[in-house]
């Protein structure tokens, strides 16, 4: 069971987390701007990186919030958080 | 249940609470203030910490959320006086009185009844008095908030609480 | 090729020779295929006896088999809900029914029925949609009350005083299991008798393309090797290589754990599947249960998942087997399954001219493992999928042509 | 008497606590203190068990957790006797009832044994290349063969009475393993003020110092020790087994806490998991003896050399009259001077290699001990116990030496399981001819013979650094800067086995019939990896995980490869370190513990009516009440018929709910659903569509306007965790620019369905302050009030097609309220009606269930609510999926009616729908919902066929196993299509 580092609460057991998937994939502000391929991509097109990873953490049976992290997808061990709205370290 | 159990009474004991007046309060800063002025009580700003005057106690579980909770007769007036203090500041005052019941668990072993089902570390360096935060119990989830050094209070929404006291019993039987 | 059969195994007393050969790897080759795990192995196979093709090397970064095909609870059905993937997971099927004799290797396919267990009224709702979606694809799939699942699977429990009661069950009789390994090595030693070279301890680096943007070479742990058709097969690392010629790929790749007991003399003869709270169940023929964990929640390559998985999945067992709750545990594994949005796999052309993949089969792709081959043979060597293919290609992700059998099945294994 | 061949004194056993306890039927006599392993060899028991595949007979090799042969199944009846134990691990108590396994009929005469004399054919992979001819054959004649040889033990027959536990806990310092290293490691630890845990598998704290003479140095400060770590306050947790090791420290213990016990306290589990979340771990598991490779190496009485010196030391038993010592290591000598010692005849000491250090073989000498250097083992003798072995000498010549004990001293292999589970790298030391951890760094520090530390002394001195270390680095304060000193000694030096010269099967794996031939044929064949070689073998594979013979596979593969260890490498070491009862990972989670039963406030009432109730998500919802002998048919026609005729009730408290509060409330939800509601006013209600970004339905409800910046949102059961989590997400991360409050407000709020023509002359007289004529309180509309005298929310709204309200009110009143419409309804003859009957009268008006007319593919459209999605909306979520060309197909499936031609005839729910009677031909769609309506006589169906809505008045067949079944195509809505009747 992971240790999350929530930006709020601090470090804290995997079972009160979800994972919110790859982090920094905005939705697009006029989604009916984008061609069929732009789209499909939003949707589902994901980096599933070997190594470090951005990717989205909800405190969900803690403070609630969403928040980014970077983890590495090798060892599974966190580089940082960070709340949304912010710059990643 | 009680003969179901190893223990003394004293060293793990689960009480039920008397109901309360319960309200989620949402908002900011502007909003914190003037609801701290309704409530009489200044809404904690640090994470997961509770703070109490008299009866009445804010116990911070979000950056921008508190559980209020107050006694029981109280609800009503309560919700008013805060709804007319915070006028038109953006926020959201939502009575959950019916949503969840409380208990208590009390004893010099209720941190290893509770680390039954819950991960957390419940040392009293780690999670003090006056701490509180939501987690979860095995499968249920809880707001769990150490009064005392031996003393812990649940918050559980309420189809939840057999399993949270079935489970906490059998924790207790088996320590 | 060293014949097997029971005389020569008598006859020979031992004496025999490599089941493939460690070749070095040459320069060039028609066609490279990225990964020796099954569904690798057998397209080498198919394009080496259906398409004549001869120059064909499977590059394996670590030993052939060692992936998921080497790591998964073996089970093999074809009673999938929507027309195109019952289709393609039956040619699958009837492939393994005859895949020992095809390979001359004993993958012992053991068709000893697989019970999917229906735990609410929707459940009943589901399963017994797909009884009838199969039986109109001539797919056989049957329904059972709890009693007759009872009488097929004994140590079933299925007392109406349960958390999660057992209210009836699919039954495929032809799904089984195999023996995942002798997949690996069976595919191996037949391709390596058609000439094609395996290549182990050989990771793919690099997809060189030339000025028009086709693939022209792979960079390797062992140097670059030229090639005009790349078939990447590369299961939970597929976004990995298809990101070195530059492709994004529809894929999550999580870790997937399984477990086996201690060896017990016989007493589970099918396999057991419940969806509803995640417990996947048969015994081997070496007599370990075979237990199916689920994924953990976060991408990862670890290769190994979080405990709390494996007790959530031992919780399940326990309660629908109590008898089984003072088996042991022995040894506890994961692997990388590749997961696409609907659940189903990929089987097609890249965008990229020369490069095909074949991807995205998530917690349920050995039981493809015969069939996959076949297809994405065919797919690469004639430059267009087979008809059985044809719907899983990347493109639905941007069309919308999803065949989410994920809707229908939390699960797919 | 506790046997002839306990000795007179000496040991941890208590000689004033004789037990009894039965093997194979036979009742013998063992002291407290004792494994079943140790009693048995007091008795004279060597003969145990038989091998997998060839049922060859075994005795003891080891003495601890590391056994892999002496493997018994415990307990008497058919529920709690479990497979599988290593004697050498269950403790003997009064009335210990315990069987030998795979063999019959007798131990003693095992007719599987044939398979011994069919080696040659079995070797390893045979049956890959075997049993494929005639290609019928596997299915009926081999497969089953097979699978009856499969397995070891029986496994229990009834289920698992027992109970079992689970305790998470933290902690600065974890110490696993109570041997010297460890003891001292917890020591230094607590004395740095850290709190400690020390986990050791054993009964007893204090490993390899169990085995000293009770009096001398170590086993005084053993005592010592223990006094002192309680003291200090450390958490000591004896038979509790180290398991798991998981990323940043998180490892898995396993208590046997009731095992031992002839009468256990039914209270107490049987087994404990301990989550421990450690800041710093220090590994002190010990190093585990190796066998030697021989011809015959498997003949009961064939024992490592620590096993029998462990045996006699710690348990007071003699393994055997007369020792052959064999040896690669100077270990050896060690346990042959202990030995004779202790009354052993020791034959000899035939040492493997060719020139032994002289210090050793002299004081062997010295304690007039013959020393054979150069030695070579060509086999042994006996059926069921050793009677000899021929050894030949390195000056030529063999001689067969008469023996009833061949020990085996190979060198000792560090336990680093754990520390290679946590994912860290291993490196192979030439000295100890071993693998050992990489490094002493980060939060895990291995101490002791774990890592190649042997000597006492320094084993101690590191186990203390190693303590001290962990303690400061989990931040406790210490004076000084913690150095780790001690370096790795290879006190012995022993080689990894390499293939004997001589005729005749090795084995290397015990349990699973692993012989050196078969690693060389696996090798020859073309499985180099080690990872092949132990597939294709099994070596390394069985209950024991090769503990005792992983690294001579690895010898033997290096050999055979020509090649060198570190070439070959390892396999994964993977959890558990020994095995681990499916009980102690589930813990309490069985019947209302596997998962939380949620009931609503009237759970209990709908209970006492007689209810049958049905599972949806987590909850119970009442699915129909029958009356009397009534079947679920006859109870829904009642129920349905009740409702349209007169007034139902239904307990809608499940349906999820969300309140949606904040100035930009009404903004928010025009973003989350397909549904426009910036101008729904105030005090009236909309059913609202709720789309994945991908443009299918992901759920449905009703959604009222409490207040200009308030909303009551409701979800389906099962939907509302989903609903509330992916309204939160785009709240917080894509529509952060909103101010929005969501909270989850389903337990608030009990909900009570009042539905048919007489619903408002039922609650008319329960509300007050709410004016609930047509008017005033249209279809779709709330009002706050009062209900009963308990604020509430009464909405108008209905799923049933009748006039129908919705009373919200608290649920601590719940029971009140519904009491009340209860008793207020018997004059218009109310009806309770469940879920079932519910779902038929929606079904009748053409209303969809999402998860029944859905699955996760289908749009608004398709389902007919396109009349629902907001077209001006330059936005919504899963809008510009909806553009995308699949959406457009005219070939999607679209919902429609179906009728059957016999009115009585109701399909099955699933069932596929054609076009025509021609063969192959393909499914249009299936049915959604089938039901028989009692209100119209006949069937009706919902059903999702392609290009549906074009097909009205079509005819179709639904294909059953009975024949085709033809079925007309009608609009979804069957019962008042106009919808005048809500209007009532
Ligand atoms: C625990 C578990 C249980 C499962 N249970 C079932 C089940 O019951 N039934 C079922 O049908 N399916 C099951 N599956 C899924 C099934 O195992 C897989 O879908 C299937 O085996 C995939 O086969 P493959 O040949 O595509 O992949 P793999 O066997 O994983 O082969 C891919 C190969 O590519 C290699 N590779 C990767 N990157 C490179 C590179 N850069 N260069 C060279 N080589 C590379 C890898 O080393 C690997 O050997 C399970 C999976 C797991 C993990
Ligand atoms: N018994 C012998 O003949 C022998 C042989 C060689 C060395 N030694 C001595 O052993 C000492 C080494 O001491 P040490 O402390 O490193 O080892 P140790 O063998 O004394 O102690 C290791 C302990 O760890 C326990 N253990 C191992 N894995 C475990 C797990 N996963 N979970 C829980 N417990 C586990 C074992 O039961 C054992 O009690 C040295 O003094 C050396 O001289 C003794
Ligand atoms: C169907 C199946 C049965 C297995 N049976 C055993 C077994 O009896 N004993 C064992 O040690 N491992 C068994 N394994 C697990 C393997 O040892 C190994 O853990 C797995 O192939 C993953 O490889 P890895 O652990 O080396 O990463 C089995 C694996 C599978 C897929
Ligand atoms: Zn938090």
């Amino acid at each position: 069971m992971l240790l999350i580092p929530c930006p709020y609460c601090g470090p804290r057991p995997e079972l009160e987390f979800a994972y919110g998937g790859e982090g920094g994939i905005a939705r697009p502000a006029d989604p009916a701007a984008l061609d069929d391929d732009a789209w499909g991509a939003f949707l589902y097109h994901r980096s599933n990186p070997r190594g470090m990873h951005v990717e989205r953490w909800r405190h969900v049976h803690g403070c609630g919030r969403f928040f980014n992290a970077r983890r590495d997808t090798v060892t599974d061990l966190f580089a940082c958080s960070w709340k949304v709205g912010e710059a990643a370290p | 249940m009680a003969d179901a159990m190893p223990l003394e009474a004293e060293e793990a004991e689960l009480r039920t609470l008397p109901r309360m007046a319960q309200f989620v309060f949402r908002g900011g800063a502007e909003a914190v203030r003037l609801a701290g002025g309704a409530l009489g009580l200044n809404l904690p700003q640090q994470a997961c910490r509770a703070a109490e005057a008299g009866l009445r106690v804010g116990l911070w579980l979000g950056p921008d959320e508190w559980l209020l909770l107050a006694p029981a007769g109280e609800g009503e007036a309560l919700e008013a006086a805060l709804e007319a203090a915070l006028g038109d500041e953006p926020h959201a005052l939502v009575g959950v009185g019916h949503r969840g019941l409380a208990i208590e668990v009390r004893g010099a072993r209720a941190a290893d009844v509770l680390n039954a089902g819950c991960p957390l570390d419940l040392d009293e360096a780690a999670f003090p008095v006056g701490m509180c935060t939501r987690t979860v119990l095995c499968k249920a989830q809880i707001v769990l908030w150490r009064t005392a050094p031996d003393v812990f209070c649940l918050h559980v929404w309420r189809s939840f609480m057999p399993y949270v006291v079935t489970f906490l019993t059998e924790a207790r039987a088996r320590l | 090729m060293q014949r097997f059969s029971g005389l020569a195994v008598a006859l020979r007393r031992g004496a025999w020779g490599p089941q493939w050969r460690a070749p070095e790897p040459q320069a060039a080759y028609d066609a490279v295929i990225v990964g020796g795990g099954g569904h690798g192995l057998a397209t080498a196979f198919h394009l080496a006896r259906d398409h004549g093709m001869s120059r064909i090397a499977v590059l394996e970064k670590g030993w052939i088999g060692g992936g998921n095909t080497g790591r998964n609870t073996t089970i093999i059905r074809s009673n999938y809900l929507f027309e195109e993937s019952s289709r393609l997971y039956d040619h699958a099927v009837k492939k393994w029914e005859a895949l020992s004799q095809t390979l001359n290797y004993n993958v012992m396919f053991s068709q000893r029925g697989v019970l999917m267990l229906a735990h609410t009224v929707h459940d009943v709702q589901v399963f017994q949609r797909h009884v009838h979606a199969n039986r109109l694809n001539g797919v056989d799939n049957e329904w059972l009350s709890a009693e007759e699942a009872k009488e097929f699977c004994p140590p079933l429990r299925i007392s109406a005083g349960m958390r999660y009661p057992v209210l009836g069950a699919a039954l495929q009789r032809r799904a089984g299991t195999a023996r995942h390994d002798a997949v690996a090595w069976g595919y191996a030693r037949a391709a390596d008798a058609l000439g094609v070279d395996i290549i182990q301890n050989c990771a793919v680096t690099g997809i060189v393309r030339d000025a028009a943007g086709a693939v022209e070479a792979v960079e390797t742990t062992r140097g670059k090797i030229r090639t005009p058709k790349v078939g990447v097969v590369a299961a939970g690392n597929t976004s990995v290589v298809m990101a070195m010629a530059g492709v994004r790929m529809p894929l999550e790749s999580y870790p997937l754990q399984a477990l086996v007991s201690e060896p017990i003399k016989p007493v589970f003869p099918c396999v057991v599947m419940s969806n509803t709270i995640h417990a996947y169940i048969s015994q081997s023929d070496k007599g370990e249960l075979v237990i199916g964990a689920g994924t953990d929640a976060y991408i990862s390559y670890s290769q190994r998942g979080a405990l709390h998985v494996s007790t959530h999945t031992l919780e399940a067992i326990c309660e629908l087997f109590p008898d089984f709750r003072r088996m042991r545990m022995l040894r506890n594994w994961g692997g990388i399954v590749d997961v696409t949005p609907d659940r189903s796999p990929i089987i097609a052309k890249a965008p990229v001219k020369g490069l095909y993949v074949n991807c995205g089969w998530g917690t349920g792709g050995f039981k493809a493992t015969p069939g996959s081959g076949h297809l994405f043979a065919w797919t690469m060597a004639k430059d267009e999928p087979h008809p059985i293919n044809a719907p899983f290609t990347i493109e639905r992700f941007r069309d919308g042509h999803l065949i989410d059998e994920a809707a229908a099945a939390a699960v797919a294994h | 008497m506790s046997g002839a061949f306990r000795v007179a004194e000496g040991g941890r056993v208590d000689r004033a606590r004789p037990v009894r306890f039965s093997f194979d039927g036979r009742a013998y006599t063992g002291l407290a203190g004792d494994t079943l392993a140790s009693a048995l060899i007091a008795n004279g028991v060597h003969l145990v068990g038989r091998s997998f595949k060839y049922h060859r007979p075994r005795g003891f090799l080891a003495a601890g957790s590391e056994e892999p042969n002496a493997l018994v199944r415990v307990g008497a009846g058919t529920a709690r006797a479990t497979p599988n134990l290593r004697a050498t691990q269950v403790e003997v108590y009064e009335g210990l009832v315990a069987e030998s396994q795979n063999r019959s009929p007798s131990l003693a005469f095992d007719l599987g044994a044939i398979n011994d004399l069919a080696a040659p054919f079995l070797s390893a992979g045979f049956y890959y290349k075997t049993f494929m001819w005639p290609s019928w054959g596997w299915k009926r004649i081999y497969e089953p063969l097979i699978r009856r040889a499969a397995g070891l033990g029986r496994a229990p027959e009834a289920p698992d009475p027992d109970c079992y536990a689970q305790r998470y806990v933290h902690c600065d310092v974890l110490v696993v393993g109570a041997g010297p290293a460890g003891l001292s490691a917890a020591l230094a630890a607590a004395e740095a003020g850290a709190r400690v845990i020390i986990c050791d598998e054993q009964a007893e704290l204090g490993g390899s110092l169990l085995d000293e003479t009770p009096g001398s140095a170590h086993a005084a400060w053993l005592a010592r020790t223990l006094v002192a770590l309680a003291q200090a306050g450390v958490r000591m947790l004896p038979r509790t087994t180290a398991f798991g090791m998981f990323a940043q420290n998180f490892v898995a213990l396993a208590e046997r806490v009731t095992e031992h016990l002839a009468a256990p306290d039914p209270r107490q589990p049987r087994e404990r998991l301990w989550q421990v979340r450690a800041r710093q771990v220090v590994l002190a598991a010990g190093a585990i003896e190796r066998p030697l490779i021989f011809p015959g190496n498997d003949r009961p009485g064939v024992m490592l050399a620590g096993a029998a010196r462990t045996y006699l030391r710690r348990y007071g038993v003699r393994p055997g009259a007369r020792a052959l010592v064999v040896t690669s290591s100077d270990e050896g000598y060690r346990s042959a001077i202990d030995l004779a010692q202790g009354g052993v005849d020791v034959a000899a000491i035939a040492d493997l290699r060719a020139q032994p250090a002289a210090a050793l073989a002299d004081a062997a000498r010295a304690a007039g001990l013959t020393v054979l250097p150069g030695s070579e083992i060509e086999g042994t003798s006996g059926r069921l116990r050793v009677r000899g072995a021929r050894v030949r000498r390195a000056t030529g010549g063999s001689a067969e030496i008469a023996c009833d004990l061949v020990l085996m001293a190979g060198g000792r292999t560090p336990s680093v399981h754990l520390f290679s589970q946590s994912a860290r790298k291993l490196s192979f030391d030439e000295a100890t001819g071993a693998f050992v951890p990489d490094d002493a760094g980060g939060a895990i520090h291995p101490a002791g013979a774990c890592r190649g530390v042997m000597e006492i002394d320094a084993v101690l001195r590191d186990g203390a650094q190693a303590g001290a270390l962990a303690a400061q680095r989990a931040h406790l304060p210490t004076s000084a800067e913690v150095l780790r000193t001690v370096a790795a000694t290879a006190e012995v030096t022993a080689v990894p086995a390499r293939k004997p010269h001589a005729r005749g099967r090795a084995f290397v794996d015990f349990q699973n019939d692993v012989t050196t031939k078969d690693i060389a044929l696996a090798v020859r064949e073309g499985f180099v990896s080690v990872e092949h070689v132990k597939r294709y073998t099994t070596v390394g594979m069985a209950t024991d995980q090769g503990k005792t013979s992983n690294i001579n596979a690895l010898g033997l593969m290096a050999e055979a490869r020509d090649t060198a260890i570190p070439q070959v490498g390892h396999t994964t070491f993977r959890m558990p370190y020994t095995p681990v009862s499916f009980g102690t990972l589930a813990g309490a989670a069985r019947g209302n513990l596997f998962d939380p039963v949620r009931q609503t406030p009237i759970h209990a009432w709908a209970e006492a009516q007689g209810a049958v109730f049905e599972d949806v998500s987590l909850w119970k919802r009442a699915r129909y009440f029958p009356e009397r002998s009534e079947t679920m048919h006859q109870a829904v026609a009642r129920e349905c018929l009740g409702v349209r005729a007169g007034v139902g009730v239904f307990d809608a408290s499940t349906l999820g709910k969300i309140e949606v509060v904040g100035p930009d409330a009404a903004v928010f939800l025009e973003r989350m659903y397909v549904n426009p509601f910036r101008k729904l006013g105030v005090g009236r209600t909309r059913y609202g569509v709720l789309l994945r970004e991908d443009g299918f339905i992901l759920d449905d409800g009703v959604i009222g306007r409490i207040a200009a910046d308030r909303f009551h949102v409701t979800t389906t059961t099962g939907g509302a965790p989903r609903v509330l989590a992916m309204m939160e997400d785009y709240l917080q991360t894509e529509f952060s620019d909103l101010r929005v409050w969501l909270t989850s407000t389903t337990e608030e709020w009990a909900v009570i369905a009042v539905q048919g023509p007489k619903a408002r002359e039922v609650i008319a007289p329960l509300v007050e302050g709410i004016d609930i004529s047509p008017a005033a309180l249209p279809h779709m509309s709330v009002r706050e009030g009062r209900i009963c005298g308990v604020k509430g929310r009464l909405f108008r709204v209905s799923f049933t097609g009748e006039l129908g309200f919705e009373l919200n009110v608290p649920a601590d009143d719940a029971q009140m309220v519904w009491d009340a419409v209860w008793a207020r309804g018997q004059d218009a003859g109310m009806v309770a009606y469940g879920t079932e009957t519910m779902h038929v009268l929606r079904a009748e008006k053409g209303f969809i269930i999402v998860g029944q007319e859905t699955d996760g593919t289908v749009t608004p459209d398709d389902v007919g609510l396109g009349w629902a999605v907001g077209a001006a909306k330059p936005d919504f979520v899963g809008k510009r999926s909806l553009a995308r060309a699949a959406m457009k197909d005219p070939a999607r499936k679209q919902l429609v009616g179906l009728l059957t031609q016999a009115p009585a005839r109701v399909l099955e729910e699933g069932a596929q729908i054609v076009a025509d009677a021609s063969a192959g031909r393909r499914s249009l769609g299936h049915v959604t919902s089938a039901y028989f309506s009692a209100c119209l006589g006949h069937s009706v169906a919902l059903a999702m066929v392609s290009g549906g809505r074009a097909r009205m008045g079509e005819s179709l067949l639904v294909p059953m196993p009975g024949g085709d079944v033809t079925v007309r195509v009608v609009a979804p809505v069957f019962y008042d299509p106009a919808g005048e009747r809500v209007n009532g």
